[in-house]
């Protein structure tokens, strides 16, 4: 096989650069590859223009299952005197986000369970216009409650490229210094 | 003095009002609920949540509740709750092992452990989560997508949670404009029980079970227990009165009643 | 120097990239000199910034006043063929929407008074065009008002099997309003 004409290579990565810019979502490869001329490379095409923004002030990252130009993570503090940020969702809404996360599909019930306190509207309410969880669906139990899940802007705003990206439970409980646990909880005294 | 979120132990837990017990009120609204205290207490035993000591627990959160009982009566039910069955898991744990109730003890007490470490690693993932940089704060995307690309629109863009979203801010909306109505409680209170009362007894010949006094919509056994306390209190009030009698013929015996005539005997 | 802030020149670059393409207006020199470090060269950043985006998919181009990144032009009619943006609802169309699917069959004047708001025929005509609510018949009262619903469309749309798969209310609202509601949404005849 002969090498791709470099011309024509510079002209896929340009498209998809222009692609992927233009979006205020990720792109996913599905979508790229539609763009792209038959034949394309995509994997090359991704790599040269990962390559070409590498420790630039705005960089490629591979988010909910797609490509996202975003700002390069040490300008944040910079960044943050001259644009205007959001702020943070409150603890709770935090704690009830990773619920969700980790538990999903759950049901109001079950998260208020394992929080062992009520849900307020107000966290539900936070969570919901932040556009972090969405219904997924009715339980099929007495009933029908709703069960609830993460969306794609979850993963786009905590800078996941997929859910398997969350650290495994076990590691979780693992607390600096970490401390091998047993296979089976040991009964109290 | 302890940091911020963390208790003292339970050896140190004051003994009357005091400051520290005024600390200790604040402490515990700050927590999410009965089990987010659970756990802070059980994380200050700085040990492996799989190596707690449940009865140490239990005897920290039982002080704790305690103490705050002391300087406000009415704690929310779910601590109360809590307390309660926690009382029941310490029983069970002292007793010798081996033993039915002994070997249900552990078996709850390793639910609770378990249900710890649960919440624990929630909370762990919400710190590691709010830990990331995150879109909009700490990261930014293209600020302006382009106007060319919206030429071709073949269809909507909305998803479910868009749609949960303008409904509760519709009927937020809506509501805004009614006027507030607490929401209604169902019990059946004395002033309730009293017309009743004063309704019925006069159509009753004879001696009657307090039971049928009741009215025929109650919603559940709590519901029918409440109406039952509302008129016995009424009926009590109503003897006090002069317009009714009652009467129990032995402890737990049903209370009868009836009306007042005061041509009859006037035995006490 | 006494620069108080000392970046160099590339971070200075970088910097000015991050703002310009995470800025939701073009940036104008004066707020890249309130963002830069005193004494910044805002010409020579805007050159060199300049100089790394020609010939590429984006491009660095003065509007209005201020700098802002644009896809390359000769590749807009390439991009135009992919990109497919949909529709977004306005926001009485989706309130509008979401308050037919939950009390169907529903007329427009009790639709008004659940939203606390007046209905305009362009909402109507909106939610029409997009296949998502139908006409389902007369209310036989005064003025035989029509009754709106929920199509076909709607549950695909939003990945609904049957409208019994629409969320609870409860499980939206701690204290649901009170608003007259049957316990589940009937599905249309």
């Amino acid at each position: 096989m002969s090498d791709p004409d470099p011309l024509d290579f510079n002209d896929q990565v340009r498209l998809a650069e222009a692609l992927v810019f233009a979006s205020t979502t990720p792109v996913s490869d599905r979508a790229l590859t539609l763009a792209l001329p038959n034949g394309a490379d995509i994997e090359a095409v991704i790599a040269e223009l990962r390559a070409r923004t590498t420790n630039r002030g705005v960089v490629l990252a591979q988010i909910a299952g797609g490509w996202q130009f975003r700002t390069a993570e040490d300008l944040a503090p910079r960044l943050k005197r001259v644009i205007k940020v959001p702020r943070r969702l409150p603890r709770a809404a935090m704690e009830t986000l990773a619920i969700i996360a980790y538990h999903q599909p759950v049901t109001r019930a079950e998260v208020e369970e394992i929080r062992g306190a009520a849900l307020s509207q107000a966290t539900l309410d936070a969570l919901l216009d932040a556009n972090m969880i969405t219904p997924q669906g009715r339980r099929e139990t007495p009933g029908r409650p709703t069960m609830w899940g993460t969306t794609p802007a979850f993963l786009a705003h905590f800078g996941l490229a997929d859910l398997r990206d969350l650290p495994r439970r076990e590691d979780l409980l693992v607390e600096p210094p970490p401390v091998p646990l047993p296979e089976e909880p040991i009964p109290p005294a | 003095m302890a940091e911020p979120q963390t208790l003292p132990p339970a050896s140190q837990l004051p003994a009357n009002d005091s400051p520290l017990a005024e600390t200790l009120l604040l402490h515990l609204e700050g927590f999410e609920g009965p089990l987010d205290l659970l756990l802070d207490l059980a994380r200050a035993q700085k040990v492996d949540l799989v190596r707690i000591s449940i009865t140490a627990l239990v005897d920290q959160y039982l002080a704790v509740i305690d103490g705050a009982r002391r300087i406000r009566l009415e704690l929310a039910a779910d601590w109360l709750v809590m307390a309660a069955w926690l009382t029941w898991l310490k029983s069970r744990l002292l007793l010798p092992k081996g033993t039915e109730a002994a070997e249900e003890g552990e078996a709850a007490a390793e639910v609770l452990a378990a249900r710890l470490r649960d919440l624990q690693a929630m909370r762990a993932a919400s710190l590691w989560l709010g830990a990331r940089p995150q879109l909009g704060i700490e990261l930014h995307p293209r600020g302006t997508p382009e106007e060319f690309a919206a030429i071709e629109t073949s269809g909507i863009s909305a998803d479910l949670g868009g749609l949960m979203r303008a409904y509760m801010a519709a009927l937020r909306r809506g509501t805004k404009h009614s006027a507030y109505r607490p929401a209604r409680i169902s019990m059946w209170g004395v002033k309730d029980a009293l017309a009743r009362l004063a309704v019925l007894v006069g159509s009753l010949p004879d001696w009657t079970d307090l039971e049928q006094f009741l009215p025929e919509s109650l919603a559940g056994p709590m519901e029918r227990r409440a109406a039952m306390a509302s008129t016995l209190l009424a009926g009590l009030e109503m003897a006090r009165a002069g317009t009714l009698r009652l009467r129990q013929d032995g402890p737990f015996a049903p209370i009868l009643l009836r009306r007042h005539v005061f041509s009859e005997d006037q035995d006490v």
